[in-house]
């Protein structure tokens, strides 16, 4: 649900640290229709002009504080992705992305559940890969967006 | 005394999203779009910061509710076993989040909450004496495709419905009996009575079906298979289809897994009841009134009629989701969606 | 029915301190460690942010407890009468105070709190309703040198003692049957068994000591002055000995200030108990079998056995304190001594 | 209790203001086992190098608010300063310590109490001055502690 609407259209830039573009970030929304404990959110499959960026380049920015770690974010037990807000996705990458138009894929993984499952210890200790068709709560396919660098590009 | 009629916010939950309408107007269109006061809720969905919101957001909320008269009905609460991340929720724990749901319930003023099917029975008797002490019922959800009369029904081993549990029902049943407590109950979702799949869930499976013919022999043939079997069936004619578990499960749907008159025995135990839907249109040859053709309503709500049920029937519109990848233009007006179910519902009450 | 074992957190200040272990990690040894459930705690030193702990924090702790299948039994209140610096709590902003604490206990679900043997009757008998209404038990700490039967006790003038009130116990059981409540009852502390100074005490006391044979002279000859006389007796002999007075009264003690029996006619009104105790040692000749050289332990248990006693001792480890001027490695171990402690508890509750 | 601990080992340290060294600094525990309200806090006994600084020249630091004075704490009475919690000792002396080792005399005054005691009309009107003997809580007598300065030496 909402896989269109995952990503928003302008929000594609990159992002500096000390006057080094080191990375990319973009807006994202929930693709369910109530939030999740941020302990839930177990990344994403994200796919750039054909390279994979797995969860470990990723950080994910929520509720006005520093981008943090998906291993940060399993200890957020208590604290909220409200439905209604606007997220972050940071992607590191030395020089950012190029300007112009870029094609991305998408898979968020969060898992929400509606009681016990027979995966549930599994999942404790192997976590779904974003991606691998597990956990990937209410977007059941990869969305792909053709996306504007709107600005830093790197030249 | 006569059915009332209420809605789940759920309904809303698009133009939520899109920042259309918070839950003000929503509220405001219950009230002044749909002429009627219930409101149902999911905690998570609505409330700020939840668990944990502000006085002044508890507040507001009250206030509000009370500006326009409205009956806080149901609040719909969630169990993510997976919250801690290193371990899997004990019982122990679900009851303590359960609990924690309850007071938020009492807080914002509602008199029931809802429970998922898979809620086991030892964590809703543990959170039963807050129930009690805060005046909130405890209500199981009867979701498809668990039946209220189990039968002969044979238990499935893949997909969601791995996870069945059909004593559920029964179980609520004993607990209410042994316990005496009339703080625990059931909210039947008219997704039960469904007995084809909706014509927007058809058409989103086959946009996004390799072999949109695989989708169609689902739909001819589902009725001569098992549900397991279903699946190995599919697989083995259609090599490679790759359509989702969950949607091979949505278009083999032939029988509603429960039986109108099944109603008339929980009658009592019925906390509120969802309005499930997908898609109303209008019957033809009656200008004005709205039917969903996968889901007989006619039936039940007779029987509910008849035996004089009283509760709100809260409407939870849940079609936009099979037509949100036909961008902004696509989207599906649930604010009129909802509308034509309670024209439905005002007919079908009287 | 059977006597119950749990602890006090307050063991754990030490492991606390230096962030060894944090209030989950005391949980989580309790249960593993010890195998038994009880908890007690000290508010000020757990409650995160207290009087006003955050929402978060509460349900954090009640899933913990939760999580672990804990019971919690009670939780230790103060009366710090200068809180407001400009004068003197008054009795009833001291029952406002207690009230707090009990809400706060109800809300951790505690069921019992302890009070301070200080805390005047009027405070606590103003608190009782809100005791009554929150489900939560005032039990008040009967703490050495405070008598069960105060008998011909005489008012000690100088140092802590004369503070006391030996009527404690006796206006508590006055308040009991005058109002009928059972919401308000005692927590007597092993201590009051206490017949000697503990090595550990004693070690730490001449380790400071100016005038060590000072303290040999006060272990030797204490049982023959009565409080007062004692203290002015060391000045007079050994001037400029710079022992505090509380630790002359460490070392002057030498009889516990109850008898075993004297538990017998209280133990309708035990909350809880305080399993004080300062250093458990090997008894020679018994490997793997423990005891606290300067308390009595068996025969009180032994009464509490054959009266059918069947709440909760919490250990309350106070041994660390007299070891932590002897640098990091001189440190004593917390989690070894409640092991012990708690061998003890079993082997004596059989 | 915990008196060989109060004071942490390698936080003594110079204190700026604009660009001027005026005092100070070192990071404390509560010497007791459970906290206490700020008011309660009523200072330290405090000797440097045989030098003592009273009260009037101390400030004390907690709960992440800007250095306040004893009077200022005095006010703090719903607010607690928590057991697991550092604070930091600021010391008024222009141009601050010299590089090096100091010899540092210390005694927390904590006004806790278990209950009303004869003293307390007493304590309101005249409150216990530091190393007096009254009102150390759980520290007894005055600890030593031989520290390097770790930074900013007044050469
Ligand atoms: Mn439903
Ligand atoms: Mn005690």
């Amino acid at each position: 649900m909402f896989d269109q609407f995952l990503i928003r259209e302008d929000s594609l830039e990159n992002v500096s640290e000390n006057g080094r573009v080191t990375g990319f970030r973009f807006a994202v929304r929930i693709a369910d229709y109530r939030g999740c404990f941020l302990s839930l959110h177990n990344g994403y499959y994200l796919i750039v002009d054909g390279t994979e960026y797995p969860n470990e380049l990723q950080k994910f920015q929520i509720n006005g504080k520093e981008p943090r770690t998906y291993e940060e974010l399993k200890t957020c037990c208590w604290e909220h992705w409200d439905y209604d807000d606007e997220g972050y996705v940071y992607v590191q990458k030395d020089g950012g992305l190029e300007e112009g138009m870029h094609h991305i894929g998408i898979q968020q993984s969060i898992l929400a559940q509606y009681g016990y499952m027979p995966w549930d210890e599994e999942w404790v200790l192997h976590p779904p890969i974003p991606g691998s068709g597990q956990g990937a709560g209410k977007t059941e396919t990869v969305s792909f967006f053709d996306l504007a660098l709107s600005q830093g590009g790197n030249k | 005394m006569a059915i009332k009629r209420g809605v789940s916010l759920y309904s809303y939950q698009q133009s939520q999203f899109f920042k259309k309408l918070d839950w003000k107007a929503q509220i405001r269109e219950v009230r002044e779009g749909l002429g009627t006061d219930g409101i149902e809720i999911i905690n998570e969905q609505l409330i700020r910061h939840y668990p944990f919101p502000s006085e002044e957001f508890l507040y507001d909320w009250r206030s509000y509710m009370a500006r326009y008269n409205m009956q806080a009905v149901t609040m719909d609460v969630y169990l993510d076993v997976h919250q801690f991340r290193d371990h899997v929720m004990t019982h122990r724990e679900a009851a303590e989040h359960l609990k924690n749901d309850i007071r938020l319930a009492a807080k914002m003023g509602f008199k029931n909450i809802r429970t998922l099917v898979l809620v086991p029975i030892d964590v809703i008797e543990a959170a039963l004496p807050t129930a009690e002490k805060y005046n909130v019922k405890i209500g199981k959800e009867i979701h498809a495709p668990w039946p209220i009369k189990p039968g002969n029904f044979v238990q499935p081993k893949k997909g969601m419905a791995a996870g069945i549990n059909f004593r559920a029902v029964d179980e609520i049943v004993e607990l209410r009996e042994r316990t005496g407590s009339r703080y625990v109950g059931l909210v039947p979702d008219f997704g039960i009575f469904q007995h084809s799949p909706s014509e927007v869930a058809v058409a989103y499976v086959k946009r996004h079906a390799k072999k949109p013919e695989a989708v169609d022999w689902i739909l001819e043939n589902a009725t001569a298979y098992g549900h397991d079997e279903l699946i190995d069936a599919v697989d083995e004619k259609f090599p490679d289809h790759g359509i989702p578990i969950n949607n091979i499960d949505r278009m083999a749907l032939h029988k509603p897994c429960c039986a109108p008159e099944d109603l008339i025995d929980i009658i009592p135990y019925i906390v509120s009841i969802h309005g499930k839907f997908y898609n109303m249109t209008e019957i033809p040859g009656r200008p004005g009134c709205y039917e969903d053709k996968c889901i007989d309503y006619e039936t039940p709500m007779k029987y509910l009629r008849e035996q004089g049920f009283d509760g709100y029937i809260n409407s939870e519109f849940e079609g936009q989701r099979d037509q949100q990848d036909m961008g902004i233009e696509g989207l599906v007006d649930e604010v009129e969606q909802v509308r034509r179910h309670h024209e439905m519902l005002k007919r079908l009450s009287g």
